[in-house]
């Protein structure tokens, strides 16, 4: 087979001129992108919403974070502090954490990587962008009338019949966009299924690929469950049947198992994609294949099945039965292999690499760094006879931010960092993102890593206020806090102002195989002037790739 | 390789009926929609799944309690619309075999027999949760029909408030109110018929078959207390009322997909070429039916042999 | 560490924190292994082979399937260790000692409650001797809550309609936070106290000294008479609407239905829990139902006062529930509300409501 | 995996016969009545839970019928397949596990 680039995109990849027609310049009206089928123009959509509510639940983290400078609620009252903290959770995993590589970099990319023009359902993807809309909506209505004190995770009894904040609105809103996650899932595993171009097979996808389709089957399987749960949850507040009562001999600790056989798997739905960007960052940057990529691309399938059997260890001090505890105490401790699996293997793949410290490279670093804390410290909670002790305090707060921010943000950021030139054709200055990206690193550390002591101390989570003795401890969180949002602010802005720089990245900036980066930036919107056929191996720098990688010397001198 | 179809390059090419711009070609299209329509069921099951779960738990813990709700259900409309379901999923098979067949009037007259026999489903269903709220059995405090005073037998105004109770009893002023004596004998939530939890607590040859749950959610201090009971027949018709609502609203959005389809259907869309329309709604509807096997044993008939084998 | 300017580690105060702190250590053993080395691997391979020329490519590397089945394995088998040392403490803080001091414990929103089986009762404090097993019978009136003392390590929840159990054997005098761990609305994180470990001698004097609160028996007549407003309906003469309670404990009423019970502590409790259930002979039954307006506490000092009119002042020894009338083929039924109680082995003796519809909830939100 | 392949148009599908049909909705409707008859009988004398048993021993035999004829799985590829089987997979899991804690629940703390 001949090279399948074009002349056009040949001159493109050297000649800072952006092709004149691609996705974003064709069609202006706002209709062309309300009612776009685009899978790149609805991954623009979703990033914008996305973004948004990272910033809305950034701020209450600020909140949360100022509040607990002092060890008295003396900021916020209880009541207020509860509902910021319910509102940061609510809106972090739900509308950010949970769409945010998928509905973004993963509408944008798996179509391309697989050489096919779009996904298998590009009006259903367009329907999920409305359906998460929607849910925001209620959510955001709920906010506005005075928000949810329930935690993020809605317990009964307190949510069916205690609280007194908007929980039925709120849960409406998380029901309805649970759908627009269950429609992005099936549109993956669909698209994976038939899409692929000529050639493309199984094992010549990239890692991304694969751990998408992973974290797609956790989405069909599980999402459907929260969904109905949260339905019973806010049919029995508002008939009060008792079906969570206990007053009527109805089970609270049954909503929690509900709860948790989506929740769980949630939390892979939350770090899976992640996974797979750290793979394409550690691949691009070392210039060489992922070590053992057959294992890593299983590792995922085995995470997102053994993932839907240990859902139980949310559950320790529940009053859950002490043999249930025991057999999900060991399920977790098994689901954590595969994890170990895959960080061993991007090791391995740095070994005698050509490696590169550009930004995306050094979130890739970040991640392994932070997702090993918060993944070992995992182990701990993993450990029945531990988790006794930590179940609920800080320890956990700290455990779940390494993996939710240290691992799928700072990859959603690398991922970012490394396909925006693709996405919007121009190049972010390199320097900001580097000082960004350590910001984020040593403010994040100096966040939560005081957290794990004070959890082990005891403070208890979702306290408005705290014994004085752990406040030089919380000062420190504090003031990481204030550095993390800096850095979490600065490539708002830098990456906002390259759009307006004449910066142009060209079709392949770095030199990568993979197929999104043998069309031009931003692509055009049927990605591909020909169907391609493939017939290198994913992550193939060498020779027979089909493409002419010519070292760097040359373009450079 | 060569043999590919390009959908949109600068000139035309050969463009079937129906083939949507992202795939290839039909057969690519074809795969996607069942395959999509598959993995959109496996969420369905999922989905229905949360409340079986509940179910299962709760059947579990109290069976007597299930038993007696269940046999408030009219099993003769449950099997009615068994047989209407399952009529239905054959007239929605055969509809396929002829979009395959490429018959159109046999198309068009199958899917009306479908929906028609879909709305049948959706009337009997109606007439149950009727007498359901005529009976004061929707679990759901003042949803059901106020017995009013003129409906009454003289019995019932004789003995109003006699052990009469209210879940969730606010105060004995309530109690003594004109409302609750309105909703006495057939009111609300009158729906304990205990003599099953005492069945079962004596049950075979004196070996008592209660379960734990059980043991301690109907008796107060070793008295029946049909109360509590009945607390625990108002789980089941909750867990009816989820469970037949959810599918029931499925059968109107199947009903909807079908009034499309037919619409389709008539304009002749559908051959052996391209009818994974037909196809695919096909599977949903089955899917609803299937839904519909298994609450039928488990909401009507589970249960029933109690009042067999000990005469009631 | 003590003059460390904020503390690092909690103090070991139980007899399994050490267990506990040993697991710790163990998986932080485990972690520092993996952690340090991974990093420690990233550092140098990041360093060692940085590019040489921009965007070399090296040799490529495929993999190896001896080194996946090592670093499979290893992490395999060290995952199940941690398995077994976590089961081992688990067991420790889970199995309920036979012997132990039994407290009863009753969290509401947002306050703790303690009585300990002299009847003594606590708010938000719990006194215990130290060197003693302490068992904690716990539920709750409202919602989830979680009794967590740090320096035992050791929690769990309570949970509605039934009971979860704690326990744990102090070793060291001194005063300990006791905390709320599970989210229970408003005023979480004020639902806290402090737990007393006391030489045994100091615990009795305790005990037999904290006489200050008010009793079980006037704390029920003051319901009783004021805030409940019992006393209008049954008067000391007999003439009110409702019967006499002066003497009745220990001796047979006759019911409205033939029937012929003898008036003991369940007795009483049903008839202000469910009072149209037993209808006293010759007595509309005109009382209203306290179910949900009473919580336990205050239910257990009415019994205590009524008892007491009839002239026993032993206070609330055994719960309602446990003084058996139990019928032969429901042993074990547990109190009304207890819905979904721990099964039928229960053999506790406090009893608890559950809970109610609730004044906070509001419609359709 | 089974795969779609690109090298020939339309792969002919498979048409199930109307005698087929029938026969399948024969079986159900036995099925259907068989359930009803067999829930009148108390079984518990056979072994306690007889009833259910059986009850959704026909439930499932029914549901396989339709699923492998009416929806044509038994005429479909590899894939479909994995994606019933894995999906009662699932739910098995979330009944088994769930399970697992209520049934093991009475037997106290250890
Ligand atoms: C992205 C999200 C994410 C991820 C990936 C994880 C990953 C893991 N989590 Fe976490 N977790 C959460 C998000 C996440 N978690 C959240 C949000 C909560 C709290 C929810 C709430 O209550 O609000 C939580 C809570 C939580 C609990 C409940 C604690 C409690 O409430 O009492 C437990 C208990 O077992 C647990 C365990 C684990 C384990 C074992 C892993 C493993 O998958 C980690 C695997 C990774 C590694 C182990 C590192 C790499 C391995 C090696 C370098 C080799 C060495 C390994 C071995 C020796 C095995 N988590
Ligand atoms: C994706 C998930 C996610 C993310 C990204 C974060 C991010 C952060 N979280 Fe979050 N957190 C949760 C998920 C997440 N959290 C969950 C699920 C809970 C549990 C809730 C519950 O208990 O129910 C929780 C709870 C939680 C607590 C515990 C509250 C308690 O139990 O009492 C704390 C306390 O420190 C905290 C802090 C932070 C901080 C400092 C960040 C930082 O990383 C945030 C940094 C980012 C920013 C600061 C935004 C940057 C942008 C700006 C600053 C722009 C400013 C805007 C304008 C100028 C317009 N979080
Ligand atoms: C409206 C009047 C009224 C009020 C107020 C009232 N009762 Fe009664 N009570 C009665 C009547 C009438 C009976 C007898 C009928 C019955 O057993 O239900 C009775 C019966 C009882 C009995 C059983 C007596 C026996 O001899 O067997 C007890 C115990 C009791 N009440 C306690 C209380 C307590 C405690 C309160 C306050 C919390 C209270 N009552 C408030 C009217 C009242
Ligand atoms: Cu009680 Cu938190
Ligand atoms: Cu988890």
């Amino acid at each position: 087979m001949e090279s399948i680039l074009t002349e056009a995109q040949i001159a493109a990849q050297s000649s800072p001129e952006a092709p004149k027609l691609n996705y974003l310049t064709n069609g202006h009206s706002v209709a062309s992108w309300l009612l776009t089928r685009d899978h790149k123009r609805i991954a623009i959509l979703y990033l914008i919403s996305i973004s948004v509510f990272f910033m809305v639940g950034g701020l209450f983290a600020a909140t949360i974070r100022l509040e607990l400078l002092t060890p008295h609620s003396d900021l916020l009252d209880p009541a207020t502090y509860n509902r910021v903290f319910t509102a940061h959770g609510i809106i972090m995993v739900f509308l950010f954490l949970i769409p945010s590589i998928p509905a973004t970099l993963g509408n944008f990319l798996i179509p391309i990587m697989i050489g096919a023009k779009d996904l298998a359902f590009p009006r259903i993807n367009l329907l999920s962008w409305y359906l998460y809309i929607i849910g925001a909506a209620f959510a955001l209505y709920a906010l506005m009338q005075g928000g949810v004190d329930t935690g993020w995770t809605f317990y009964a009894p307190y949510s069916t019949t205690f609280s007194n904040g908007y929980v039925i609105a709120t849960g409406l809103g998380a029901f309805i966009v649970g759908f627009s996650s269950i429609t992005t899932g099936l549109n993956f595993i669909v698209t994976i299924h038939t899409m692929r171009a000529p050639g493309m097979t199984w094992f010549k996808m990239p890692l991304f690929v694969w751990a998408h389709y992973a974290t797609s089957i956790m989405m069909m399987l599980g999402t459907p469950v929260i969904a109905i749960t949260l339905l019973l949850m806010v049919l029995e507040r508002f008939a009060h049947i008792g079906i969570f009562d206990p007053a009527i001999g109805g089970d609270p600790i049954l909503f929690q198992h509900l709860f948790w056989f989506y929740s769980h798997p949630a939390v892979y739905i939350m770090v899976l994609p992640g996974m797979g960007v750290v793979s394409e960052l550690i691949s691009s940057f070392s210039r060489k294949r992922i070590f053992g990529y057959v294992f890593v691309a299983f590792s995922s399938i085995a995470i997102a099945v053994i993932g839907f059997l240990v859902w139980g260890h949310h559950m320790f001090v529940s009053g859950q039965s002490v043999y249930a505890s025991l057999v999900f105490s060991l399920l977790t401790l098994i689901v954590a292999v595969p994890s170990a699996v895959k960080i061993f293997n991007w090791t391995a793949t740095l070994y005698k690499g050509s490696i590169s410290y550009e930004t995306p490279m050094l979130y890739a670093f970040g991640f392994i760094g932070l997702f090993l804390i918060g993944g070992l410290t995992g182990l701990y909670l993993a450990a029945a006879g531990m988790d006794i002790h930590l179940s609920d305090t800080y320890f956990i707060v700290a455990h779940f931010h390494y993996v939710m921010v240290g691992g799928q943000v700072i990859a959603y950021l690398g991922g970012l960092h490394l396909w925006w030139p693709k996405m919007t054709g121009k190049m972010y200055s390199e320097f900001w993102g580097k000082i960004s990206a350590m910001l984020v690193f040593i403010g994040f550390n100096l966040t939560f890593f005081p957290q794990f002591l004070l959890g082990y101390l005891g403070m208890p989570r979702r306290y408005a206020a705290y014994p004085e003795e752990l406040q030089v401890l919380n000062i420190f969180s504090s003031a990481g806090a204030t550095i993390l949002g800096i850095g979490m602010l600065l490539p708002v802005i830098y990456l906002t102002a390259s759009l307006f720089s004449k910066r142009n990245a060209g079709a392949n900036p770095w030199f990568l195989p993979g197929l999104e980066w043998r069309i031009p930036s931003p692509p055009p919107t049927e990605n591909f002037e020909k169907t391609p056929v493939v017939t290198w191996e994913a992550y193939d720098f060498g020779k027979d790739n089909g493409l002419e990688i010519k070292e760097a010397e040359d373009f450079f001198s | 390789m060569s043999a590919k179809v390009e959908a949109h390059g600068a000139e035309h090419h050969y463009h079937p009926p129906g083939l949507q711009h992202q795939f290839d070609d039909m057969a690519q299209q074809k795969d996607s929609t069942s395959i999509g329509m598959w993995a959109f069921l496996a969420q369905e099951i999922m989905f229905f799944g949360g409340v079986f779960t509940a179910y299962l738990v709760y059947r579990a813990k109290f069976p007597m309690a299930f038993a007696a709700g269940s046999n408030h259900l009219d099993v003769v409309l449950g099997a009615l619309n068994t047989v209407v379901l399952i009529v239905s999923s054959l007239t929605m098979a055969l509809t396929v075999y002829f979009a395959q067949k490429n018959n159109r009037n046999m198309q068009v007259i199958f899917i009306i027999l479908t929906m028609i026999l879909g709305s049948t489903f959706l009337v009997v269903k109606y007439f149950e949760y009727k007498e359901k709220w005529q009976d004061g059995l929707v679990p759901v405090a003042g949803w059901n029909h106020k017995v009013s005073p003129e409906e009454m037998t003289a019995e019932e105004h004789a003995a109003p408030a006699a052990g009469a109770h209210k879940l969730n009893a606010e105060s004995a002023a309530y109690e003594a109110s004109e409302e609750f004596r309105t909703k006495a004998r057939r009111g609300e939530f009158r729906w304990a018929d205990s003599s099953l939890a005492r069945q079962a607590e004596h049950g075979h040859e004196g070996k008592g078959f209660l379960t734990a749950d059980e043991k301690s959610g109907y008796f107060t201090n070793g008295e029946l207390d049909p109360q509590k009971f009945e607390s625990k027949v108002r789980i089941f018709f909750w867990i009816y009322f989820v469970m037949t609502g959810l599918h029931a609203l499925h059968m109107i959005i199947g009903l909807g997909i079908m009034a499309w389809l037919l619409w389709r259907a008539w304009l002749g869309s559908f051959s052996i070429d391209y009818y994974a329309p037909v196809e695919i709604s096909g599977l949903y509807w089955h899917f609803v039916d299937i839904v519909w096997i298994f609450l039928f044993p488990l909401l009507y008939l589970l249960g029933r042999h109690f009042l067999a084998g000990h005469g009631g | 560490m003590q003059n460390a300017p904020f503390p690092l580690w909690p103090e070991q105060a139980s007899t399994f924190a050490w267990q506990v702190d040993a697991l710790f250590v163990y998986i932080t053993l485990i972690c520092l292994f993996f952690g340090v080395g991974s990093v420690a691997a990233v550092i140098y391979f990041a360093l060692k082979y940085r590019e040489k020329r921009r965007f070399a490519v090296p040799d490529p590397i495929h993999g190896s399937d001896l080194l996946e089945l090592t670093w499979t394995g290893i992490p395999f088998v060290l995952a199940l260790t941690i398995f077994v040392f976590g089961t081992i403490v688990f067991y420790q803080l889970y199995s309920m000692p036979a012997d132990g001091m039994e407290v009863y414990v009753v969290g509401k929103q947002w306050m703790w409650k303690f009585q300990h089986s002299t009847g003594q009762r606590e708010i938000n404090e719990l006194h215990i001797p130290v060197n003693r097993r302490v068992k904690l019978t716990m539920t709750t009136e409202d919602v989830l809550h979680d009794v967590f003392i740090p320096a035992f390590r050791t929690k769990a929840d309570v949970v509605p309609g039934r009971y979860t159990h704690l326990w744990f054997e102090a070793t060291k005098p001194g005063k300990y936070r006791l905390y709320c761990a599970e989210y229970c609305g408003l005023n979480h994180s004020g639902m806290g106290g402090w737990v007393y470990v006391m030489e045994q001698r100091d615990f009795d004097n305790w005990l037999s000294g904290n006489a200050t609160s008010q009793s079980p028996i006037e704390a029920g007549k003051e319901l009783f008479q004021a805030k409940l407003q019992c006393s209008s309906c049954h008067l000391d003469n007999g003439a009110g609407r409702g019967p006499k309670l002066t003497g009745i404990v220990g001796k047979p009423v006759k019911l409205n239905n033939g029937e012929t019970i003898t008036v003991d502590e369940t007795y009483l409790r049903e008839s202000i829990l469910n009072s149209q259930k037993q209808v006293v002979d010759g007595y509309t039954p005109i009382m209203p139902t306290f179910k949900g307006q009473v919580n336990e506490e205050q239910l257990l000092s009415l019994i205590a006062y009524i008892k007491s009119l009839s002239g026993d002042t032993s206070g609330i020894t055994a719960a309602p529930a446990a003084s058996s009338t139990s019928s032969s083929s429901t042993q074990g039924a547990s109190p009304p509300g207890a819905g979904n109680s721990n099964a039928a082995g229960n053999t506790q003796t406090r009893t608890t409501t559950g809970g109610q519809a609730n004044p906070h909830a509001k419609d359709g939100r | 995996m089974s795969e779609h392949d690109h090298s020939h148009g339309h792969d002919e599908p498979h048409i199930v016969p109307i005698p087929m049909y029938l026969l399948i909705f024969g079986i159900l409707m036995v099925g259907t009545i068989a359930t009803y008859f067999a829930a009148l009988v108390d079984l518990d004398g056979v072994f306690p839970g007889a009833n259910t048993l059986v009850a959704l021993g026909i439930a499932f035999f029914k549901m396989t019928c339709v699923v492998l004829i009416f929806m044509h799985v038994w005429y479909s590829k590899r894939l479909i397949w994995l994606v019933v089987v894995s999906s009662f997979f699932c739910l098995a899991i979330m009944f088994a596990f769930t399970m697992q804690d209520y049934l093991t629940r009475s037997t106290g703390t250890f």
